[in-house]
């Protein structure tokens, strides 16, 4: 693996490999629990917990474990740490426990956390390992609190239970349902490809801009474009 | 007999898991471009859902009682390793079984459509039976759901999908669809 | 996405470490395993009575609305058609259905809480209700858990209205469509636009009842 | 064993017969210059014999087959040889031709008796002249006429089928043989039954031509086994497929030959040339043209020489009208369209139609919105719909696999779709690429 | 000659059928249902077909391939979703779920043709989850023709005030009442409902025009509205106090103009004619179990939607048999 600094590290997660909405990666928790703000939050900290924790772990104990037991002993880490997580969020805040219903136990297989044992913390150092953990995590935790926003604002007119549009707002009922889930994070990701289409092609006009030595036709055309 | 058909009824359509209940995305989102790989994905679900079911009773009325902290670590190895086994006797006992599903095997151990299942088993506290229609029900629902999107999205193939929808996101506005659509299933057989 | 890239089994291993002997493997799984009991055991004994708190206080709580504030309650077992304060011998208690006999201060037995569920316009109802057998009319009802539709089905649990009719109402209960009751007894007014969730919550009341009541009147007989 | 079932499917154009059913066939006089490609026939390309300069009588060999399958091309007028060249060729593209000047003022008089006669000849005597004749098939697809009279031993033929089913709106060229000449087509028949061993013939006519069913039952010679028999009038009748499914309720597996039902098929054109041929002792040297449609000035059926410039065929006729927008080649369903009026009428040229302008509107096309038209409309049972989505975005494969092969490039589809798409031109495009990409895999 | 030749493809002439006839065909055959939508609920009907029609035209004109309004599908979709509502429902509900159904349901599958699920029932879908309440009010009669049924006006994305008069559905009615409404009411269209399913006599006639002039494919309705009626007949003899009969089941809710406008969207359709059977007997079977058995009183919209997911399956099934092909099989 190409040698990085430590902010790239941390930065990776956050967008340019964002575990959700690159990645494709974790979509079962990001659709079930998003819809509302405090969910997403608690699903989110805890699965950056069990990350960094494993990771952290991981990355410890990397040369005592044999190859051939490897993936057996990153699940037997993860599963005890999201017990944990379990057990703590039960005893700390049963109500949004009693929310998150399964999916806190089913972090244990959300792709996500495996990919980087795999992926990085298996062959990286410890610290190196801790921040790329946190940053996959942070990048889990901002798309999850987009998410929850979404349809928490459109689905109940509140933002963390404040509300927002006064009580003549009429809630969009369907973005707590189920196909709210979908179509917010495909939304998202429409928004997404929108954006980027337009900055490729933005900076196509600033390259032929460059090219052309014309550079006040070309912002003209730059304007005809944006 | 009412009760299981509705448990397996609401596992199915009313509360499917991928459409409703969120369980198993990644292969749905993953393995749903050919239909044909869909179906052997589905099959290899019911089958892996079934023992998942039978084993979490077995964990759950014989090993866990006292020990529920121990529940999601012993879930884990005892399904995986029970997939396993079964993968590498496939292979054995039948080659061509094996080709056609058993490759999907390693991939389902552990997604969480099949921990989910051990898990709401358990938590619903269901008895033998009801565990077997419920994840009978849950694997028809996941094939039914995983068939469907793979039936349109060969469709949508040939379309003109526009340049920023290709890919994952139209695949979840479908999936959007889709979970619209089975709406119209709630309150299935509760009316009367 | 490639399936498999992020899973065991589909993933390449790294060339190191040819030949690991047995005996590393099990030993590493083993002391794994072993320390993750112990610090799950930790955790758990740790987080145990703050969960077992929750739990109690939400039950207290749930009988306590649906008794009105009884001075205290019993639970009782089902076992083998009989309702007994004592569990018998051997019993795992996990198994054993039971309701709950609320007393006031006079030591009176004030009603049975009870809970029941049926499959309502989502997903399965849950619901807890005080019984007071002497009347034969019910003292409250609660929901303990539903997926209904927020803003709808879920007015079964947060319309106050809906709820309060379960205080003193005769069983078995009779939902009619709001504004369409005869004034007979038993009557509830099923919510409009949840239709279904509310008559759910009838008919689980109605089908637990004819369930216990046997055993409910038994009880009462063997009294002293 | 006859039976009436016709055929599913098709469609019915309207038939703007009219225009030219009435019209005596009329000799066109020789133009200024005749062009022959060497590829007038399915088949090899016919091998050039002659050198520039050189002169040439009508009905002088100018190439030789190449091979079984492959015709030769005869001298069409008497002249010299002005340029051996490429030129515009009917089907789109260009081909090796040989232009002939045509000798002012020769009688045009051929040599002798360059066929044999007929009667004395031995079957596979009769085939040899066949092909020496360059007779091909002239109901388009100028398939050569020598090979289907020596069909597969293992494959016994039992029946001639007569395509006198002229199908293709505005066509007449088969419909005025068969009222003029129905005698001609008897004694073709005769010659085939002789070459290929077989007692029984049918005439398959559209019903929307009652003189020519009358004529060739008149005329049936009493010791032939030929029975005309009038068919429903719908495109494409004359598709050999579909019309044997008309006339004998079979169907010709897919991928089959009409063989493979102990059937031959041949254009009533053609039957009625392979008589002439012997009768004459000429070889195919001209052929019977409609020319007609709404942009030419006075629509005729003319019998011209092998290689006219459709030019001098529509300038003796009257010349174009105003408004002419479109000249083709065939009949309007599957007929190619000319960019240039130099292009020669070659021996599988049916008809030249020309449209107007108000007939050939341009067509926005629509996506396809599933409504299922050509699928009623495809004689052939194939999904248009699915093959046309398959086709835009290129997935020749599974084109193959849903069928391509089968389809005959009719346009019944393209005909009845709404949204205007090209499906048969999609269809023609992805088996040419069909056969590209098996070419470079191979 | 100097006229310049035009170069073309075969064939050169042209079936007279072309898309956006079909289309307007289809607008145009909507008209009188629009109207008798007017007729029963006022200047209501009006505005709030309007209302989604603007919408889906707004969307297709903004987001659509350009020119695309001129093939009059976006009109369609417009209308008919218009007609799934309720009278008093808000305008900007009914504008939401046309821009919700064309840019979700259509215009990112790439436009005309290329939708799997029919764009209006979509959109109607999408308001149905998204405001369960306010689409299924069914406003009163109040006693002048004019007045506004329900709080059209209601501002946007703000709650309508609640109407003081309601009437139920015929289907409500049996399904949480067990009562019925008589046969004779339900054909002339005085009862409660949406805009476009009261209507039955007049889609009826529509329908039948479309399909003599060859604008819709017959077999799609004949199959449902037939297998609706030997179905729920079945169940009808079977226990006639339980399920009702089946010209009740024809005549009521949304069945009618499901039958002839939207189950004979051909773009959502299949493309086979075995497979018009199939789909229209489908949405039959789902429609009766969904309002028998189901927890909502009217299942058209759903039915429609789920056979709509089915249709590409539907079509692979029931490919025709290529001529020829037969007798190749019984050879090997
Ligand atoms: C998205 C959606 C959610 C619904 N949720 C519920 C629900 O949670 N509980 C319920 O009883 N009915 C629910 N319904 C059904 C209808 O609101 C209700 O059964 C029907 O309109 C009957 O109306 P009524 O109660 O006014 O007779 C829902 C309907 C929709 C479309
Ligand atoms: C769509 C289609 C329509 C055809 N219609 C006719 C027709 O009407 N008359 C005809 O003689 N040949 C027609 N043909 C050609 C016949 O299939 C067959 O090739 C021909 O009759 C054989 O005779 P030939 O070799 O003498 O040309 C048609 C072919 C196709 C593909
Ligand atoms: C009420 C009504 C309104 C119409 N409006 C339009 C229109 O706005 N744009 C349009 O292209 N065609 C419209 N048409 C259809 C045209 O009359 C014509 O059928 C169609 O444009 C034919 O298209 P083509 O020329 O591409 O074959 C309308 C038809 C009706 C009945
Ligand atoms: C007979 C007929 C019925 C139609 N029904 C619908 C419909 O139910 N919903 C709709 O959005 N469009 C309908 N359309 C219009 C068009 O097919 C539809 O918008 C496409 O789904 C858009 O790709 C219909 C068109 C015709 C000709
Ligand atoms: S098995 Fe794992 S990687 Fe493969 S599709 Fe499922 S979740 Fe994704
Ligand atoms: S398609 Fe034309 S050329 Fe062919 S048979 Fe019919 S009319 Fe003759
Ligand atoms: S062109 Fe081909 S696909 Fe079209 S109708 Fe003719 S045979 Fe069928
Ligand atoms: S006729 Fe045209 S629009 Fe209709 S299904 Fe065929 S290709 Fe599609
Ligand atoms: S997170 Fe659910 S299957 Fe991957």
């Amino acid at each position: 693996m190409k040698k990085t600094t430590p902010a790239a590290d941390f930065a990776r997660g956050l967008w340019r490999e964002n575990p959700v909405l690159i990645q494709m990666l974790g979509l079962c928790p990001t659709l079930a629990v998003t819809n509302t703000v405090a969910n997403s939050i608690a699903m989110s900290l805890a699965t950056l917990f069990v990350l960094v924790a494993s990771s952290f772990l991981v990355s410890s104990v990397k040369r005592l474990v044999p190859n051939q037991v490897r993936i057996s002993t990153y699940v037997l880490i993860i599963a005890t740490f999201v017990t944990i997580a379990d057990l703590s969020l039960e005893a700390l805040v049963p109500t949004i426990h009693k929310a998150l219903g399964a999916f806190v136990p089913l972090i244990v297989v959300n792709c996500i956390i495996l990919g980087r044992q795999e992926a990085f913390a298996s062959r990286n150092p410890v610290g190196r390992s801790v921040l790329d953990a946190l940053g996959m995590g942070i990048g889990f935790t901002l798309t999850l609190l987009l998410m929850g926003g979404i349809r928490e604002v459109l689905g109940n007119g509140s933002l963390l239970g404040f509300r927002l549009f006064g009580p003549r707002y009429e809630p969009w009922i369907i973005m707590i349902l189920p196909p709210g889930g979908f179509l917010t994070l495909g939304f998202i990701l429409l928004t997404y490809a929108w954006w980027r289409g337009r900055a490729a092609a933005a900076a196509r006009t600033r390259e032929l801009a460059a090219r052309t030595r014309a550079p006040a036709a070309a912002a003209a055309r730059a304007k005809a474009v944006s | 007999m009412s009760e299981l058909f509705w448990i397996l009824l609401s596992a199915m359509v009313i509360n499917n898991f991928t459409l409703t209940l969120f369980l198993g995305l990644c292969p749905f989102m993953g393995v749903s471009s050919r239909v044909a790989t869909g179906l052997r994905m589905g099959a290899a679900n019911i089958f892996v859902l079934v023992l998942t079911s039978i084993s979490a009773w077995v964990l759950n009325t014989y090993v866990l009682a006292d020990a529920p902290y121990l529940r999601l670590i012993s879930f884990i190895v005892v399904i995986a390793s029970l997939v396993q086994i079964v993968e590498m006797t496939i292979k054995k006992v039948s080659p061509t079984l094996f080709r056609e599903l058993g490759i999907y095997l390693p991939l389902i151990t552990t997604n969480c459509a099949i921990l989910g299942l051990a898990i709401f088993q358990t938590s619903r506290g269901y008895g033998f039976l009801q565990g077997f229609a419920f994840a009978l029900g849950a694997g028809l629902g996941l094939t039914l759901a995983l068939v469907l999107m793979a039936s349109i999205r060969e469709q949508t193939e040939l379309a003109d999908v526009p340049a920023i929808a290709r890919g994952t996101a139209l695949v979840l506005i479908i999936a959007g669809s889709l979970s619209l659509a089975f709406m119209g299933f709630a309150g299935l057989l509760s009316a009367g | 996405m490639s399936p498999g890239s992020v899973h065991g089994p589909g993933a390449p291993a790294p060339p190191d470490e040819p030949r690991t002997p047995a005996w590393r493997l099990l030993a590493t799984l083993g002391s794994g395993g072993a320390l993750a009991g112990l610090l799950l055991v930790v955790v758990y004994q740790l987080t145990l009575p703050r969960i077992e708190a929750h739990k109690a206080e939400a039950l207290q709580q749930a009988i306590e609305e649906v008794l009105h504030d009884p001075a205290r309650f019993d639970t009782l077992y089902l076992n083998a058609g009989q309702l007994t304060r004592e569990l018998p011998a051997g019993a795992d208690p996990r198994a054993l259905e039971r309701v709950y006999l609320g007393y006031d201060d006079a030591e009176t037995p004030v009603g049975f809480a009870i809970t029941a569920a049926e499959p309502g316009f989502q997903d399965v109802i849950r619901l807890i209700f005080g019984f007071d057998p002497k009347t034969g009319a019910l003292l409250g009802m609660k929901v303990l858990e539903t997926k209904e539709t927020p803003g709808l089905g879920d007015k079964i649990e947060k319309d106050s209205a809906f709820v309060s009719q379960f205080t003193g109402v005769a069983a078995p209960l009779q939902g009619v469509k709001k504004g369409a009751g005869k004034g007979k007894p038993g009557e509830v007014d099923l919510i409009t636009g949840a239709t279904i969730s509310s008559r759910t919550v009838v008919r689980a009341i109605n089908r637990a009842l004819e369930r216990w009541r046997p055993a409910l009147a038994a009880y009462r007989e063997r009294r002293p | 064993m006859i039976g009436r079932n016709g055929f599913r499917h098709g469609v019915h154009p309207p038939e703007r017969k009219e225009l030219t059913s009435a019209v005596p066939i009329r000799r066109m006089p020789f133009p200024d210059e005749v062009v022959l490609p060497v590829r007038q026939h399915t088949g090899k390309p016919a091998r050039i014999i002659v050198r520039r300069g050189e002169r040439v009588e009508r009905g002088d060999t100018l190439a030789l087959a190449d091979g079984f399958i492959s015709s030769p091309v005869h001298a069409s007028a008497s002249g010299t040889v002005a340029d051996i060249d490429w030129w515009p060729h009917p089907d789109g593209t260009s081909a090796l031709a040989i232009r002939i000047a045509v000798d002012r003022y020769s009688p045009q008089v051929p040599r002798p008796r360059l066929v044999p006669a007929w009667n004395g000849l031995a079957p596979a005597e009769v085939v040899r002249a066949v092909q020496e004749a360059g007779v091909v098939g002239l109901g388009g697809a100028a398939f050569p006429t020598h090979v289907k009279l020596a069909p597969p031993k293992d494959q016994p033929v039992e029946l001639i089928l007569v395509n006198g089913a002229e199908c293709e709106p505005y066509l007449t060229t088969d419909h005025r043989i068969m009222v003029e000449y129905p005698q001609r087509v008897h004694f073709g028949i005769r010659i085939m039954m002789h070459a290929l061993g077989v007692q029984r013939a049918v005439i398959g006519v559209e019903k929307n031509k009652p003189d020519a069913i009358e004529r060739l039952r008149e005329t049936k010679p009493a010791d032939l086994d030929v029975s005309v028999l009038p068919l429903r009038v719908k495109y494409p009748q004359g598709a050999e497929k579909m019309l044997i499914r008309s006339v004998l309720g079979r169907e010709v597996p897919s991928g089959k030959l009409p063989s493979s039902v102990g059937v031959v098929v041949q254009n009533a054109g053609s039957v009625a040339c392979l008589a002439e041929v012997f009768e004459t002792g000429l070889p195919l040297v001209e052929r019977i043209v409609t020319v007609t449609g709404e942009g030419v000035r006075r629509p005729a059926n003319l019998i011209v020489p092998v290689g006219t410039k459709v030019g001098d065929a529509i300038r003796y006729c009257g010349g174009l009208t105003e408004d002419a927008a479109e000249i083709v080649f065939g009949g309007p369903m599957m007929g190619i369209s000319q960019a240039t009026l130099d292009t020669p009428i070659v021996k599988g040229t049916t008809g030249v139609l020309v449209l107007t302008r108000a007939q050939v509107p341009s067509r926005r096309v629509y996506p396809c919105i599933h409504c299922g038209r050509c699928l009623d409309a495809c004689p052939v049972f194939l999904n248009p719909a699915l093959l046309g989505q398959l086709a835009r975005k290129g997935r020749y494969r599974e084109m193959e696999a849903a069928h391509l092969a089968d389809c005959m490039l009719c346009a019944s589809c393209s005909y009845v779709c709404p949204s205007n798409i090209p499906l048969a031109q999609l269809f023609q495009a992805a088996k040419v690429g069909l056969r590209r990409q098996k070419a470079s895999a191979a | 000659m100097t006229t310049p030749l035009q170069v073309a493809a075969a064939p050169h002439l042209k079936g007279e059928m072309t898309t956006p006839r079909i289309m307007w065909g289809a607008v145009g055959s909507l008209v009188p249902v629009v109207a008798a939508a007017t007729w029963f609920f006022g200047p209501s009907a009006l505005l709030v077909v309007g209302s989604s029609t603007l919408g889906a035209v707004t969307t297709e004109r903004l987001l659509g391939p350009p020119g695309a309004l001129g093939d009059g599908s976006a009109m369609i979709t417009g209308m008919l979703l218009g007609l799934t509502l309720p009278a008093g429902i808000p305008l900007w509900m009914a504008f939401l779920g046309s821009v919700f159904g064309i840019a979700l349901g259509k215009v990112i599958f790439g436009g005309l043709g290329f939708n799997v699920f029919n764009p209006a029932l979509l959109g109607r879908a999408f308001l149905q989850a998204s405001f369960p309440v306010a689409i299924t009010t069914w406003p009163g009669r109040p006693e002048s023709w004019a007045a506004l049924r329900g709080d059209n006006f209601a501002f946007p994305f703000a709650s309508p005030q609640p109407d003081v008069i309601t009437e139920a559905t015929p289907l409500g009615l049996r399904k949480f009442e067990g009562a019925d409404t008589p046969l004779w009411d339900l054909v002339t269209g005085s009862t409660g409902g949406s805009l476009g399913e009261t209507a039955g006599i007049v889609i009826l006639l529509c329908g039948a025009y479309l399909a003599a002039r060859n604008y819709l494919n017959w077999r799609t309705p004949v199959s449902l509205l037939a297998t609706t009626a030997v179905l729920s007949g079945a169940l009808h003899l079977l226990d006639a106090a339980r399920y009702p009969p089946p010209l009740f089941m024809l005549f009521s809710g949304g069945l009618l103009l499901g039958a002839v406008f939207m189950a004979t969207d051909p773009v959502t359709s299949p493309v086979t004619n075995r497979g018009r059977w199939i789909f229209g007997a489908g949405i039959a079977a789902l429609v009766v179990v969904i309002r028998v058995w189901g927890g909502l009183p009217e299942g058209v919209m759903y039915a429609i939607l789920l056979m709509n997911a089915l249709v590409p399956f539907i079509n692979r099934a029931t490919q025709p048999r290529v001529f020829g092909t037969r007798l190749a099989q019984a050879a090997t």
